[in-house]
């Protein structure tokens, strides 16, 4: 155990878990901002893991990440879009706050890797992590019209 | 402590398993059979684990410097996690055809049915 | 047999069950344990045929017969699939109405499909030096493709995937797989024998014939999705019963 | 035994996976799969399975749900027409 790994741990217990009992519980707009925030919480995970285990090859699971778990969410905001109409989330402060824990987390493993073809990758994810969050959470409180089928 | 891994295991298993037998509804069963399978990658992983190794990918990793993992039950894992999804499409094919033929997804009403 | 009597006979099995399992669990070797034979001899054996990942030395050289099996699962299921949601004679398809996506959902499915994609390529490429592979990389520029329809339009989708194709190509990669499998047998070794040079350690064309099955294996899990996903959309948008409006 | 991480990931795996099998409604199932896969990445990750975690991570994610959700719209879009009709 490190640094990294003892963050990574806390972030998974912490956050995660809440992120697990948020999704099995409660009424539907809870459940689909669980879901976008258990992605955008464990992929900062990975990045510390990665960075905790000393592995520069795991970031390739953080980049995954942060590319599908956004697609993921815009399935269920786009095929429960009739539900998520009637009810629309929002939790705009928590997901800044989980936006900004990925950025803290991302800034920390760049001064960490360096200057290097890594660096570059780091902030790809970093970048894809935040936006996708942002537009997933945008798409969920309201991002498709709600056409009868399409 | 040392068996926390393999009872996780067995106890997803056997908790989608209970869905299976209980649940109301095909799509929730293709679902319970999803659990069930990811019960399998636990398993094998976790057999498979060493203390204080790392992955067996040398691209960024000196062979030698550290030790790994047991690779085969990671490939083993990972070839069925992508076939199992392929299944699950199947199975859920199935159920549509079900849902078209009978109007109802609900296995009891399904089995009245048939008389 | 009603639900009761069902529920019964689950729980007498699940409970016998139950106590196997966990009475097997204190049998199963140590967790975290030393002892990993098998283990160890194919860290050796893929890293004297210069294969930088252990787990594609495993999946495309050591064991490529059980991938081959793997694999007619794959095309089995994708082909029961599509016999399954073939459109029958009293359906009738319906032009889906175009969806109104709100502009930044938009402009985030269109810029990150393309990155997606690349990654996906990068994963598969990449597949016999760091984690990644065919398997994994083909599911992901699938999942890519389908973001068309999700921040954008059904139709748009349709306009870059002919399904025919795709099923095609799907056809031609698992014939490759076969195909490099035999040359094997023409080489003078055995079905499937990695019968190439090994290559520089750590490089992209190392491992011999590993690179190559795994650029079948991904083509083959990309089409196979593609068209898996294209006829679960075709039934879930398009296709209706006769009546139905 | 002594690594918290490995005891986090499996705990977490093992309340994600009687959730998704005590949901009933199969669209709520489908967001709690998509929350099981990726608890299943993070445990694959921390039992240094990086490829199977990619695996899961590209399945569990994204395509798993968009299968189980199309599907439940299929399912459901008679029932809803007999609705408006009655």
């Amino acid at each position: 155990m490190n640094g990294w790994t003892v963050a990574a741990t806390a972030a998974l217990a912490v956050g995660v878990g809440a992120t697990v009992w948020g999704v099995a519980t409660g009424p539907l707009r809870r459940r689909v901002v669980a879901q976008n925030l258990s992605t955008s919480l464990a992929c900062p995970a990975l990045l510390l893991l990665s960075e905790g285990y000393d592995r520069p090859s795991y970031v390739d699971l953080a980049l995954l990440l942060a590319l599908l778990g956004p697609v993921g969410t815009l399935v269920f905001a786009r095929l429960l879009v009739e539900d998520l109409a009637a009810d629309p989330p929002r939790t705009w402060g928590l997901t800044y706050a989980v936006a900004a824990f990925g950025a803290a987390v991302v800034i920390a493993v760049c001064v960490a890797a360096g200057p290097s073809r890594a660096l570059v990758k780091l902030l790809v994810v970093g970048a894809l992590l935040i936006g996708g969050n942002l537009t997933a959470s945008r798409a969920l409180s309201g991002g498709f019209a709600g056409s009868r089928r399409g | 402590m040392s068996v926390l891994p393999y009872l996780v295991a067995a106890w997803v298993f056997l908790v989608g398993c209970y869905g299976l037998a209980t649940s109301r509804n095909l799509i929730h069963a293709v679902g319970c059979l999803a659990v069930c399978q990811s019960a399998t990658y636990v398993l094998l992983l976790a057999v498979g684990y060493r203390d204080g190794a790392t992955a067996p990918v040398f691209s960024d990793l000196k062979p030698g410097s550290r030790p790994v993992v047991d690779p085969v039950v990671q490939a083993l894992a990972l070839t069925d996690v992508v076939v199992g999804a392929t299944v699950t499409a199947v199975l859920l094919a199935l159920v549509l055809q079900i849902s078209k033929l009978h109007g109802t997804v609900d296995p009891d009403e399904l089995s009245e049915l048939r008389g | 047999m009603t639900r009761r009597v069902r529920l019964l006979v689950m729980a007498v099995g699940g409970t016998g069950l139950a106590a196997l399992l966990v009475a097997a669990c204190f049998d199963l070797p140590r967790f975290g344990g030393d002892q990993h034979p098998y283990g160890d001899r194919v860290v050796r054996a893929s890293l004297a045929r210069h294969t930088a990942n252990t787990i594609a030395s495993v999946n495309f050289d050591q064991r490529a017969f059980d991938t081959l099996g793997e694999m007619s699962i794959l095309f089995a299921s994708v082909l029961g699939t599509v016999v399954l949601l073939r459109q029958t004679r009293d359906e009738h398809r319906a032009a889906p109405e175009p969806e109104q996506v709100a502009l930044p959902v938009r402009r985030y499915a269109l810029l990150v499909l393309p990155v997606a994609v690349l990654t996906g390529l990068y994963v598969i490429a990449h597949g016999q030096l760091s984690p990644g592979g065919g398997f994994q990389g083909g599911v992901v520029v699938a999942t890519a493709l389908h973001l068309l329809y999700l921040g954008a339009d059904y139709r748009a989708l349709e306009r870059i995937r002919p399904v025919g194709s795709y099923e095609v190509a799907d056809a031609l990669a698992a014939s490759a797989y076969l195909v490099l499998g035999l040359a094997g047998l023409v080489a003078g070794t055995a079905f499937l024998a990695d019968f190439l040079p090994y290559g520089t350690f750590n490089t992209l064309s190392s491992g011999g014939t590993v690179p190559l099955l795994n650029a079948a294996i991904g083509m083959e899990v990309a089409c196979a999705v593609v068209v898996l996903l294209a006829n679960f959309l075709d039934q879930a948008v398009e296709i209706e019963k006769e009546g139905e409006t | 035994m002594d690594d918290p991480l490995i005891v986090v990931a499996l705990l977490l795996v093992a309340g994600s996976a009687t959730a998704a099998v005590a949901v009933r409604d199969p669209a709520r199932q489908a967001l709690v799969l998509a929350v099981l896969g990726t608890v299943l990445a993070v445990l694959f990750t921390v039992l240094q399975a990086p490829d199977v975690a990619l695996s899961q991570l590209a399945v569990g994610s994204a395509l798993t749900p968009l299968l189980i959700m199309l599907s439940v719209r299929k399912v459901r879009r008679p029932k809803r027409r007999e609705e408006t009709e009655r």
